[in-house]
């Protein structure tokens, strides 16, 4: 035990036979009063305060002391504050209640034990009292934030890196929704076009990109292309040449025919 | 071309220490513990957790002795500066600190010690009425959350703790609580007393 | 009691060294860039503006073929990962993907079926002017590309589907697209009737 309890123990001991005598240290000046009464958490931890500041043990608590002791607090409270929590008045209901029971002789429970009328009011105080302990513990534990502080560096975030799945299908779905609504102008038709002719457009186009001047033969190989692959590479170019997209030259009869865009 | 896409579509592993460098990198840009799935989410490639659980072992100890410890808490694994370096680093951000009320310290003392527990229980143990902010401060702080109803008149809602309160607590589980029989025995009394009574009486 | 008081008020500097650590772990827990103002705070004792910039010199060298760069940014100094490791640490918190919007989705269909196109090829097709966010979305995607202009007033790019693009949906070369022609005749005609073109210019 520390300091503070050894002076507790040279004070007079105040159990049954001072009913009445007022704490010592209610004397406290008014204005700290209210912030005094104000720092209980309930009538619980009002009595553990009273248990403990008069050395009680608290298994063999004298009631009628300690009931004394609550209701001047109470009583105090009442007279400073206009509300008082409705807990305080039926905590004092509670202890005159035992003090009555402790006057008559003790019941015995079902197996035959002696109930002490205090039983459940220690058993509400030891419980209380653990959970304000574990309270002060774990103000004691280091805390995020507080006592603990965790790396949190950075980097650089990278934008859309994930990209959402399609399949054949939807895009197909898509464009059958394209060719379903273009039905609805009039003034624009889809006219069919051989999906084949449109990759030679796209491949041509992009051998024109790379070189501004591409002979015509050379998009051909008569020996190794079968006949379908060599007509729709023609069709390609024609359809390049109709859509302006490109243009075809041939500077003599006979000579050379290359093909280039339309702005070289 | 194949490769070029290979290399700027997909994170190439090179060896373990490059997993470890990852692994190393991850903690020390994250706000929030990192568990061995999310280690694993780091990597195209399959890696075992065996593998990551060896390595951030290493990674400890390669930080033994340095400026931050890598510790192990409810949800994961995260780098902490050491406890010394704490009061110098609050200084740097004085206002963050959330100081709570006895009250809600009570409150949460009970949940943490009690789970799973109504707002019904936490009154009987604590003897009064209980303010509705107390809740509302440790579900708002995540340190708290409802798990359930209890199946009595009025459904009342049942409180735990959360793992982000053993997170914060740096606990892995809640049996790493202080040990609640201890502290009956060695209480003492000016603890229990509120703190400003003695100060009036002195002064 | 006072030398106790003493040691728990004070962070008592025991050699540049603990500052330079100090430092680091300031770095390496701070969610934004400090400054050398930010480095004075953390010590009780004055600390010259100099020693500090001498010691953050030295913590980037000893990061030097690490995990991390100390780098300088204009509010301060911040430590950052190393960019090759960006892609891997944004698998950790990723982003929801979202689909692509049916506006999307045709206009790659008449990329994909009408190639090479122009924007105003697509307007027209589609009926009414097109949002650029949609060509954005599919060229950054490296499914669209830009293979020349048309010759015709305001030279308009002209768009074509890529080779990652077939990669992507499986296809050796885009003839291998559903046909829409084959569609009509092998499937009920309900959906695309009563107005298909195609079909009845084929039957």
């Amino acid at each position: 035990m520390n300091e503070q309890s050894d002076t507790d123990q040279l004070l007079p001991k105040v159990y049954g036979e001072h009913i009445g005598l007022l704490p010592q240290d209610l004397y406290i000046p008014p204005d700290a009063l209210e912030v005094y009464l104000d720092s209980f958490e309930g009538p619980l931890d009002l009595l553990l305060y009273l248990i403990r500041k008069n050395n009680i043990d608290i298994l063999d608590i004298p009631m009628a002391n300690l009931t004394a002791q609550y209701m001047v607090y109470v009583e105090k409270m009442k007279a400073i504050k206009l509300e008082l929590a409705a807990d305080y008045l039926l905590m004092s209901a509670m202890l005159i209640e035992i003090k009555s029971r402790m006057l008559l002789p003790t019941p015995e429970s079902d197996e035959g034990e002696e109930l002490d009328p205090r039983a459940e009011l220690v058993r509400k105080l030891v419980e209380y009292e653990l959970m304000k302990s574990a309270a002060q513990e774990l103000e004691q534990i280091p805390q995020l934030g507080k006592d603990r502080i965790v790396a949190n560096a950075y980097f650089e975030k990278v934008i859309e890196t994930k990209y959402p799945d399609v399949s054949v299908d939807e895009l197909f779905n898509a464009w059958k929704n394209v060719i379903k609504r273009a039905k609805q102008f009039d003034n624009h038709k889809i006219s069919r076009s051989e999906l084949s002719v449109r990759e030679h457009m796209t491949i041509i186009l992009k051998s024109l990109v790379e070189k501004d001047l591409v002979e015509f033969s050379s998009f051909f190989n008569a020996e190794k292309d079968p006949i379908p692959k060599l007509v729709v590479c023609f069709l390609a170019i024609l359809e390049l040449t109709k859509e302006r997209l490109i243009k075809i030259n041939q500077q003599e009869p006979c000579s050379p025919i290359y093909l280039q865009r339309e702005s070289s | 071309m194949l490769p070029y896409i290979f290399a700027k579509r997909k994170f190439v592993i090179e060896s373990t220490v490059k997993i470890k460098e990852l692994l190393e990198v991850a903690l020390l840009t994250s706000h929030r513990p990192l568990s061995i799935d999310d280690f694993q989410k780091l990597f195209i490639e399959k890696i075992e957790r065996s593998t990551i659980r060896m390595l951030l072992d290493e990674i400890k100890s390669d930080w033994q002795d340095k400026t931050m410890n890598l510790i192990q808490v409810s949800s994961g694994y995260r780098f902490e500066a050491l406890s010394s370096f704490s009061e110098a680093l609050m200084r740097l951000n004085p206002d963050r600190v959330i100081k709570y009320s006895r009250m809600v310290m009570e409150v949460l003392a009970i949940v943490a010690y009690r789970q799973p527990v109504t707002r019904g229980d936490i009154e009987k143990i604590r003897g009064v009425s209980l303010n509705p902010n107390a809740l509302r401060q440790l579900l708002e702080r995540e340190w708290v959350e409802i798990i359930g109803q209890k199946e009595v008149p009025g459904r009342p809602s049942l409180y735990a703790t959360t793992k982000y309160f053993l997170d914060d607590f740096g606990l892995l589980s809640i049996t790493e609580l202080p040990d609640i029989n201890q502290f009956t025995n060695e209480n003492s009394l000016d603890e229990l007393k509120p703190d400003n009574i003695d100060s009036t009486q002195e002064s």
